[in-house]
């Protein structure tokens, strides 16, 4: 789960690490409020989570509180990349002298979390692990042992930091892998993490991503998610939980397990078609989780033929088809369907598909040709 | 005639009383699998499946009265962790965690762990192990395969299922197969067991089934060109998969760009290894 | 550092441990006052720093908030085992079930912590342990893992805890963890850990000792210090970075190293002798560290003679002299010494010493034996 | 002609630029020590003891530019964990760490870390290593001793002294003295060097210089009657101690009336280690 910036910085706030003063506002007149405490000339920036958002116009800079309320009008009506802007964090503004970059994520190939530091910062980081790997350092983290105080420090030494900035740049490292690890995070960083003229160092832009599978012990933090930021229908699959993820095709797919969903997905390009999306009901196959997956992927409109995948291990097939045939009867679909049950009582289940006059197929290969058949038209 | 599992294991269940746990505990008792104990914290001294699997308050009671070598872990998912720990501290050899859904962090300090004390930890967010004829650690279907000279890995559950019917319906059967799960930090990985079917002598052949993100399948094709001897047919799932997106499982994710299959086929490929373009094709390429 | 009951409990509580309710009182009016708020029925527990305090009567029942007054009294005027009573907690009474043991400290052994669990709670673990050892059930803790729960569990089964009492049990031992490694304590115990009528878990007594060495890492720990509990001579000592315990012989001792100091004493009763403490003056020998070392000794009536033993490595003999002779100028030390210098320079030092009339030796074995002659009045 | 260190040792100092570090480093190189490196973080680029000795930020630059495998530890002891874990991280082969008064959550935490690292870790509150004639690793003053084959270990520091002294003195020289140190949780115990001098072609005879608290001493008798062939003797402080009471090292207690000296002389003269009665009897039960 993505956090926002003004979410993510508050987090750091309480583990230390300064940040510029501001607020977050969902209106103009908040915003121009909030530029007034701050003395009028701030920073706006739009809450949205994609990145991209200064070339898109929405970080723009207000000489005073007046024109801080004009720019914010402006910015709450607009769209970045899709996703509506619901609120603005309102910072000081900040006299930079240089930009440096500070971050955490899972390695996963040394399974540990690893802490990276780079002196170019403000720009994405992936871009300078194009164009200057070299300049991305890098320290991995014992899980058990957690950030000691000389890991920080060999990173001060090695992107070359003032020295008298070491203390409050490892006192700032300390702080994010305490954030980082104490929310359970899967990405905490600070970009840029500037030095000021005064020569101070201060967090100007956070992000942070949290483990979903770990939200259940922070439940403050499950409460910050935005649902603006995911399809509606991601929200809605998550409700029956199911895991579902629009694509831009034309076959419909519902699928048990995720491998399987995308050899399904894989199966159906192989063959000239295109997946509308990936689905996977997960295990057991009840009529209401049908349906809900049937009514999901009826609501894209692209969709002109629904693939069924299912294979019956645990589960018998037969049940599986009693469920497609209960959600059918409920949601009606108006469009083709393809069904291909193998495993546990398939030809059971296939019978009782037959006999509602659905198009069963026996082999993956098979269903994904007639599913792309019929896509295109040809019939069956 | 296969690897980590077979008639002689002796598998204790932990989360035996649960719904999930119960159901595969008999699947398991009938499919001829020596499940000797089962532990449920607070349940001790009864006994489930009609008095033949003893219930336990610890893996440590469960083991020492059993002689249980082999756990298989059917605990939710916050509760996970801590029961690999109890497993791993009771001396168990090898621990199978089923469970989804276990927080990354968690699962980072119980493979820290088992690491450096060598206990072999397959999973989590995995269907387990099945020898076909031997014994079934976990939740494969039993029915869907024969015994044979095939040797199979995979990160996926039902996909495994697809190739291990489909190599059953051209008559192929398998040594072992092994589900080492689908989540970014887990135990076991492809390389461990491609070590373990290169020396197993009744392994012949060997599919290893992936799918998008991280590396393991190019380590596996750095394995298979340096060490393997035996025979190698694979399947990587997600060529049509779009970058940054979490396809169901926690670890199947494009990330910055790296992780596709493409990069993955064409590694096995460059080794040798015959890669399907669809599962249904593993038992032709095997052949 | 050993901190009172009440300090115990208090940071006990600080961690979910349920502990009876009660406040502590150093006065008997302020006893009064919360024996009332507590209903009158109260229990009454001098706070002082030994064990045995309910045999020397410094635990007693009041049935009211008179009684309470009136025992306070008393309790308040008592010297247990030569600790005067300056606090006492004043806690509810509690009706007890069953008396239980939970208790953590280091195994040296093992190099990790171990916890301890007990049916057998109430008396002292060291006599359980004497006794019915197979009655104390231990598990030890990875000091980079903590306490799993399982392990907590373990405990609760392996002392026939009733089953809905687990819950409980469980999230009492992970507070006492938390409290132990978290206040860098090498001794942590509920004893007795009691279970009500109402079967409630309940800490009603509680013990812990912190480590000296981690203080600087808890300043409020620093601050529960009780003085009283150790004999004044340790604690000024203690200010001069000398090492200083107090014994009943006739002897003093002055040497640099604490496994030399503990073999000057042994040597001292090898030939007849009673060392009267062990001291350590640590490196160097500044006359101001030696003067405080001879009035520290002095300090002790029963004091007959000073033995001096100094091995001169990195520190030169010769400088250990002259600080020895500025602190005799200073002190003007009224009972013969003896001095035996020895290593770097010890001819000199020595020289220095004779010069001044001093009774100096070369080997211990002359020192030591010169000593107990002189102790005798035998004279050298 | 040693254990430990030698004139091959490749000798770092942690916390160079301190008052005690660069005592002790001038005393060090004196001794003919090859001290190669400072490390004092900030300090990074200077150079102590006349242009001798070159400083850096952190072990890891000191150790890659110089090739360090040694290294000794004088930082104060809020720092020490992390100056060890520094260490033993950039692949330091063996850490002697003088530093007195760290607490006993650190060491054990350190302690846990080295044995899985396979680091070595002498003390801490230590005087550290001293091979006559070879090096000189710590504290122990360099003229109390000379060249020979008594190989000594002890938890103690002037008491040692007193010793190689009186070793000294009676015309016998040391192979390597070891100072283990006197804190309750520490690196090397007395069996871990009895093993290095057993198996030392130079040591001929060992010391062993123990005191109250705890049961290294015990283990080292039950080492000495089952794996040593070399003669030993030994001195145990403490006789005169009372209980419960800490004489100056943290580790020097005798706590529930284990740990006495009383049972460390039984348990040596029981497998024929020859006890002194005090210090200066050593060099005779040697003869």
């Amino acid at each position: 789960m993505k956090l926002h910036e003004y979410q993510s910085k508050t987090i750091f706030s309480r583990y230390k690490i300064p940040i510029p003063r501001g607020r977050v506002a969902a209106t103009a007149s908040e915003a121009k409020q909030i530029a007034e405490e701050l003395g009028g000339r701030v920073v706006i920036k739009a809450q949205v989570l994609v990145g991209g958002r200064g070339k898109a116009g929405g970080i723009r800079l207000a000489k005073n509180s007046k024109e801080a309320e004009e720019l914010a009008t402006v910015i709450l009506g607009m769209d970045i990349k899709g996703l509506p802007v619901r609120k603005l964090l309102v910072d000081e503004t900040v006299r930079i002298q240089k930009e440096i970059y500070l971050g955490i994520t899972n390695d996963r190939t040394m399974n540990r979390p690893v802490m990276m530091a780079s002196s170019e910062g403000g720009v994405e980081i992936e871009e300078v692990a194009r164009i200057s790997p070299d300049k991305i350092i890098k320290t991995h983290i014992d899980p058990l042992l957690g950030l000691r105080d000389y890991q920080a420090r060999d990173l001060a030494v090695s992107i070359d930091l003032p020295r008298d900035l070491w203390r409050g740049f490892q006192e700032i490292c300390h702080g994010l892998w305490n954030a980082y690890s104490q929310s359970d995070a899967s990405l905490a960083e600070i970009n840029p993490l500037v030095i000021t003229v005064e020569n101070r160092l201060l967090a100007l832009d956070g992000k942070m991503v949290v483990d979903d599978n770990a939200l259940f012990r922070h439940p403050d933090l499950a409460d910050m998610r935005d649902l603006d930021v995911e399809a509606a229908p991601e929200v809605e699959a998550r409700k029956y939980g199911l895991s579902y993820i629009q694509l831009d095709g034309e076959i419909g797919c519902m699928v048990n397990g995720a491998g399987l969903a995308m050899a399904t997905m894989d199966i159906i390009q192989l063959y000239g078609g295109t997946p509308a999306n990936f689905l996977d009901i997960g295990g057991g196959a009840s009529a209401e989780k049908v349906g809900a997956a049937f009514r999901i992927i009826l609501s894209d409109p692209k969709v002109k033929v629904v693939l069924i995948n299912i294979f019956g291990g645990i589960t018998r097939c037969d049940e599986v088809a009693r469920g497609i045939l209960g959600a059918i009867s409920e949601v009606k679909p108006k469009i083709p369907m393809v069904v291909r049950l193998v495993g546990t009582n398939a030809a059971e289940g296939l019978r009782l598909l037959g006999d509602a006059h659905m198009v069963t197929a026996e082999t993956l290969v098979d269903a994904a040709q007639t599913a792309v058949r019929m896509a295109k038209g040809e019939g069956r | 005639m296969s690897i980590l599992v077979d008639k002689t294991t002796r598998l204790l269940v932990q989360g035996v009383t649960g719904h999930e746990g119960l159901f595969h505990t008999q699947q398991m008792v009938e499919y001829g699998t020596q499940v000797v104990a089962g532990v449920t914290p607070g349940r001790g001294g009864e006994w489930v499946l009609d008095g033949k699997v003893p219930v336990f308050d610890s893996v440590r009671l469960a083991a020492d009265y059993t002689g249980a070598n082999t756990s298989v872990i059917f605990v939710p998912a916050r509760a996970a962790a801590d029961a690999m720990f109890e497993a791993a501290d009771a001396g168990i050899e090898l621990v199978v965690c089923i469970t989804e859904g276990i927080p990354v962090r968690d699962m980072m300090e119980v493979r820290r762990y088992f690491d450096q004390k060598n206990v072999r930890l397959i999973g989590p967010n995995c269907p387990g192990l099945l020898t076909p004829g031997g014994a079934k650690v976990g939740i494969i279907p039993g029915n869907i395969a024969i015994p044979g000279n095939i040797g199979i890995v995979s990160r996926s559950g039902t996909l495994t299922y697809e190739v291990l019917y489909a190599l059953k319906m051209a008559g192929m059967g398998a040594s072992t197969c092994v589900g080492i799960g689908g989540d970014p930090v887990n135990g076991t990985n492809f390389v461990d067991v491609l070590q373990l079917f290169e020396n197993d002598p009744h392994t012949e052949k060997v599919v290893l089934i992936g799918e998008i993100g991280g590396s393991e399948e190019e380590k596996a094709a750095d394995f298979i060109s340096h060490h393997m001897t035996k025979m190698a047919a694979a399947f990587i799932a997600g060529q049509a998969a779009p970058p940054g997106k979490r396809m169901g499982h926690a670890g199947a994710i494009i990330e910055s760009g790296s992780g596709t299959a493409a990069e993955k086929i064409r590694a096995l490929e460059a080794v040798g290894v015959r890669v399907a373009r669809h599962p249904e094709e593993i038992p032709a390429l095997l052949a």
